[in-house]
């Protein structure tokens, strides 16, 4: 795309934003009090958290790259960079976030039938439909292909039955995208469906999992006869394991692209620390320095591997690579943010807000989305070449 | 200098207090306190001091079983491995080393009451974020025979509960420490809500009035009665995290046996073994400066500065990594509150703020080494 | 800015100088050089400038091939991981920036030698062990319608043996860069005899005469000509320790997967696969930050300060890495000189201090943001 | 032993060192020209050297513990702590030093005959034959017992053949002591036997070694039907394994003793560091710090586990870990005295003397002796019961 266009699209959009983002939406809030989530049982914050969902859905603005026909805005790369930036400068909210954008939808766009892709994408892109995703299983850890939740063929649909863990949001979704084996004699990787299932039915119930960083999204799912029709299959019968390396990788992108970048997005670490600290001391400076520039180099990381791919230069297993990186990393940040928090920082709800919380709750990056382990093995066998 | 090897007797007090701890204070005890909102028990200090823990740095003819400083390193220990909540640290290490640097009748008593579970103290000299007692900025203004204190303090470890704080003020030339009941007019506490589930406060001083005979020690001399304090406290926290990071290794360990992950034993992967290793060796070399700030406290207290440092510096650094090691190997089970490993975690990160953290300690240590 | 992905040429350009250096100076020909203590051979240079080498950042009016610095840096990248001795990074991209940012007839004739390979240059900037422009002491009085120069240099990198030196030195309101032959009279070199077997060297300046003519840029101005040079050198040199890294890691895989150890290849044991794998994931990041100095400083030069010494400190610590990994997956064969491992050490160590080491590329790290 | 006998020693001691250390002897040198290696063929560097050995050699002070009857002083542990300050009140330099004295020596002293220790002990102790040991094969690496080089039973003698490497010094010793396989049929661990041989013979050749560090003392050592008679075995034949673990044992304390220690030996790091900074940039004196927190604490563990052996309490598999500690600390150590350097240190030779030299020989530190990752693997699986 030339340059003038994208400025003519530039325009264009800025013109639009000024007129249809509210006020009330420009603080760039993230947190969760701020986020829209949608789903049929969702209560907005505000009405114009309501208008802002609603003027966006109708411009395809919540899901910019996807193809119109689904709801999307069908924005390229260089146009999504753009919508970005006008976005950040006004300091607008994102108006719709979930699973069903973030994990679901890509699936059905690489996987999905087009009648499949037009039954469900819009609803999502509408923020109409909550996704929640059910993909691990108590005890089954790194090894995700372990997969006991069982659906039984009865001719037009599947009879469902077991558990599925971190499940998050379940509790607030409704819809699950999930593995079910429905081949229980062929090997562990080829048995497994990718299944859709409405979780408004008697056989779906789910309670919510307390983590160590408190009250968390995170849900056990537990199926009991739950009925899923033929049709709600995404890919072939017992190819699931297929989508799911799919969506897989595509979450430790999205896990490691939490590390920030020189995009501008990324606050310094440094700023943050001096905010509680007047002046550091050699050995958390020293530390500080050091993350910022790991920080720094992972998100040109980032930029790259997203420009590799644009160049059709396929990033091979670079998705482990981030997903390991960007997550241990991330768990020295808020070490040392701990550290330069100092006592303030120990008290739930204390003068930091919830900074111990987030510490605690970025142990866990290294290990949902395939542990660090599972993230060098990978490594080790497909790059390197090491023998398994 | 004694061996750097426990005694009889520490062995023995060692397995006598493992034996307490695991029945009386487990960590199953902390979790149950935490869901119910409770930060300290009576009954469970009532009982440790008629073993004779609270007196552990009291005189006999005070009433104590002053047991010396290397048992009280070994009785934090244990309590570590179990996150036994007392007011051991605060009371029976802290106040009562404090107290002991005091002559006289009313000093005298205070231990007795210390030691008989009747009085339990809490240290009140953090400001600001950071432990620092050199900044210490509250006010004790000289006021006819007496003095008025204003001013904040935060993290006062036991301080929401304690029947009497330690508090460290500026008087005309230097610094003060006030010995003071906890409910005299003026002080107004708020309880903190801690992520270890124990008792920590913010308190406010207005016009708090205190005489002559609340003055621990002489009048702009606080650090004559305190350094020692402060240093026992600094090894005794120490010991405790190094309890802590071996209860949770050995949690860890455990789990390396048991759990299956793609048909064997997660312990069989070479990877977590030389890491497993890897911590194990550093909570032996730890253990070493822990039994050495012990010995330097008993014989040489005058001179124990670096040996503590090293012993709170090493200990930080080795139940931060136990801990992070400890969640890590476990999976997502060690991420849910229903698991344990989140406690030693939440646990591990208080003990390294108190008392001054890793930097604080490392800073001691090159100053002592002479850079 | 353009894409974060190699172009087309310059994957062309890193395929040629692969083919080229593979054969005309790997390892074993630096292991010959140091056997027989030559530390420049001119006639691989002479190849090198009739590749477009020397001349990649001479403008293609002054006979250079001008292809940018990020084509710098894939060549820098390559000769890396063969360690191949040149002066590439003296002459061709500080001396040549550095000319490139004055005009005039003298600097454009002085390009046209450096891209024919008939020039070369070393940058006298260190007078301390560590990089320091901003530290420079040495003296460059006024004298007449010139200047005295006194004082001495050390890491004078390809000193021993360039035919012109780029002098720092300190003038009445400033710093101020001197280009002059290195034989002049009053200018004694004194070849160091350096562990990566290149050309380093101290220099003694003693009444050096310099003209108006041998300044390069204005007097008391250094840094406007000086900065874009050094930039670029810590660029190249840092893919340049990149290339290493890579060299030193391929060697390192081969041999985990070759060596036997216990009856099986110790590319087996879990351990060192995950030390590989961590290692390589290092290199890729590291790998970024190099392509975004080349295309900041080809796009942006101005600001390309920080993307620079992001470089140069994420390099260095990878090599270090790399290297040190490498020796001990090797065991005892990676210690003995008859292998190849130690010069990749040995380079990676003088690598990490040339033009500022890690320290003082994250303290400028830390500066542009702001802390 | 009472405080009070230990002062009379200490007296006397220092009335003995008093009179006979030589001036020149009381300079501390531990360098390589100031070592007293001792041999047949070894030439002093002064009178005050030889006069030196002499003298102590005659009271048994070069191996101030080992029984008198075999040439040492038969000094108590509270006695050698005592001759060893007192040695270092003076400055005094090492007598002798020597792989008689820190393996062979202990190795007869435990699983020797009488009559061997009173042939091979006194002439270690009083500097006249000088030892090399003879491990290590070509190829064998970590996997020690990998032992190819072959000993012929020929009735009264063995025929040996095969080759060694990392001799230390063996292009200047008289004896070596060498891992030999005596049965080839019998499973790896079990066929070897720990022999003594005179290199004085025309089957035993050496060559040095070139290693990254520069010039050094490891050596290549060949055997070619080399002859060594029966009596010449320490324990019984084909049970070498166990006096080599003895052994393997022994070395990992000594190598993991260089990491110093609170007892006043080891030099703040800090203060080498400033011998050529002014001021330690935030990086190098975080770095510095930690290293010294780890360098005084490995120390105490040093004097921890030396007493626990005096106390009877086995230290278990402590070596291994005070191998693996010690040697990745002396190499951080001398990669932060790099640094401190600058570029004064890249120098052979240079202004810092062998400082890059020191640096890339302590990387062999966690090589030799065991690696750092067998020494994991012993923690892993002996200490932890990690299954194997």
């Amino acid at each position: 795309m030339s340059d003038a266009s994208l400025d003519g699209f530039r325009a264009e959009l800025r013109a639009w934003l000024e007129e249809n983002c509210p006020q009330e939406m420009r603080d760039g809030k993230m947190t969760e009090d701020g986020i829209c989530w949608g789903g049929k049982n969702w209560v907005f914050t505000s009405d114009a958290q309501k208008v802002w969902l609603e003027r966006c859905a109708a411009k395809g603005y919540t899901v910019p790259t996807w193809p119109k026909e689904y709801g999307g805005a069908g924005l390229t790369r260089d146009q999504e960079k753009v919508f970005y930036e006008e976005m950040g400068r006004i300091n607008a909210r994102s108006p719709l976030q979930s699973f069903g954008i973030w994990m679901l939808g890509p699936a059905l766009l690489h996987f999905g039938s087009h009648e499949q892709k037009l039954q469900y994408l819009p609803p999502i892109a509408r923020g109409e439909i909550r996704w929640c995703q059910g993909y691990s299983e108590p005890g089954a850890g790194s090894d995700l292909a372990n997969v006991q939740t069982k659906g039984e063929d009865k001719g037009d649909h599947w009879l469902v039955n077991g558990q599925k863990i971190w499940t998050s949001y379940a509790d607030k979704a409704d819809w699950i995208f999930a593995l079910v084996r429905t081949d229980r004699e062929a090997p562990k990787h080829k048995g497994i469906s990718f299944l859709l299932c409405d979780m408004e039915q008697p056989g779906v119930e789910t309670r919510p999992i307390k983590m160590i960083s408190g009250i968390s999204p995170f849900c056990e799912t537990f199926f009991t006869d739950a009925v899923i029709p033929k049709d709600q299959i995404v890919g072939e019968e017992n190819k699931g394991w297929d989508v799911a390396k799919y969506l897989l990788t595509h979450e430790r992108e999205m896990i490691s692209g939490g590390a920030g970048g020189l995009t501008g997005t990324g606050r310094a670490l440094g700023a943050v620390l001096s905010e509680t600290m007047e002046e550091m001391d050699a050995t958390l400076r020293a530390d500080a320095m050091r993350c910022e520039i790991d920080t720094l180099s992972i998100g040109l990381t980032l930029e790259r591997y997203k420009d590799q791919a644009e160049a059709g230069q396929g990033a091979g297993d670079a998705s482990a690579m981030l997903k390991y990186m960007g997550t241990e990393l991330n768990k020295q940040r808020h070490e040392l943010m701990m550290s330069a928090g100092g006592s303030d920082a120990l008290e739930w709800d204390g003068p930091l807000g919830n900074r111990a919380g987030d510490w605690l709750r970025t142990k866990a990056n290294s290990i949902e989305g395939g542990t660090s382990e599972v993230m060098l093995s990978i490594v080790s066998r497909r790059v390197l070449g090491l023998p398994g | 200098m004694a061996k750097l090897v426990k005694t009889e007797e520490e062995n023995m007090l060692a397995d006598m207090a493992r034996g307490f701890l695991d029945g009386a204070a487990p960590v199953s005890k902390l979790r149950q306190m935490r869901d119910d909102g409770v930060t300290h028990d009576p009954a469970l200090w009532k009982e440790m001091a008629e073993m004779g823990w609270a007196g552990v740095l009291v005189p006999e003819d005070a009433g104590g079983s002053d047991m010396g400083f290397a048992a009280a390193n070994v009785i934090a220990e244990e309590m570590g491995k179990t996150l036994a909540v007392s007011p051991f640290i605060s009371t029976a290490v802290i106040a009562a080393t404090a107290l002991r640097q005091v002559s006289g009748a009313r000093a005298r008593e205070a231990l007795g009451r210390i030691a008989s579970g009747e009085a339990t103290y809490a240290l009140a000299v953090d400001e600001g974020i950071k432990f620092d007692p050199d900044a210490t900025q509250m006010e004790a203004k000289a006021d006819g025979n007496g003095f008025r204190l204003n001013g904040r303090k935060q993290f006062v470890v036991d301080g929401a509960l304690a029947d009497r704080l330690l508090v460290l003020a500026r008087t005309e030339d230097g610094l003060t420490l006030f010995d003071i009941p906890s409910d005299r007019a003026g002080v107004e506490r708020t309880k903190s809500n801690m992520i270890d589930a124990r008792d920590s406060a913010r308190i406010e001083f207005t016009d708090v009035e205190a005489t002559g005979d609340d003055v621990l020690g002489q009048v702009d001399q606080a650090m004559t009665v305190l350094k020692p304090a402060i240093e026992a406290g600094q090894a005794a926290l120490a010991a405790e995290l190094t309890g802590l990071a071996a209860g949770a290794f050995d949690m860890t360990v455990g789990y390396l046996k048991e759990r299956k992950q793609f048909g064997v034993e997660i312990g069989r992967f070479q990877a977590l073994q030389h890491r497993a290793a890897h911590l194990w060796c550093e909570t032996e070399v730890t253990a070493s400066a822990i039994l050495h700030a012990g010995r330097k406290l008993d014989e040489d207290p005058e001179n124990a500065g670096l040996a503590v440092s090293l012993a709170k510096a090493r200990a930080t650094a080795t139940a931060k990594l136990a801990v992070i090691e400890g969640v890590q190997m476990h999976g997502g089970i060690g991420m849910t509150d229903a698991y344990d490993m989140g406690f030693y975690m939440k646990r591990a990160r208080v003990g390294a703020e108190w008392l001054g953290d890793y930097s604080y300690h490392a800073e001691r240590v090159a100053a002592a080494r002479g850079f």
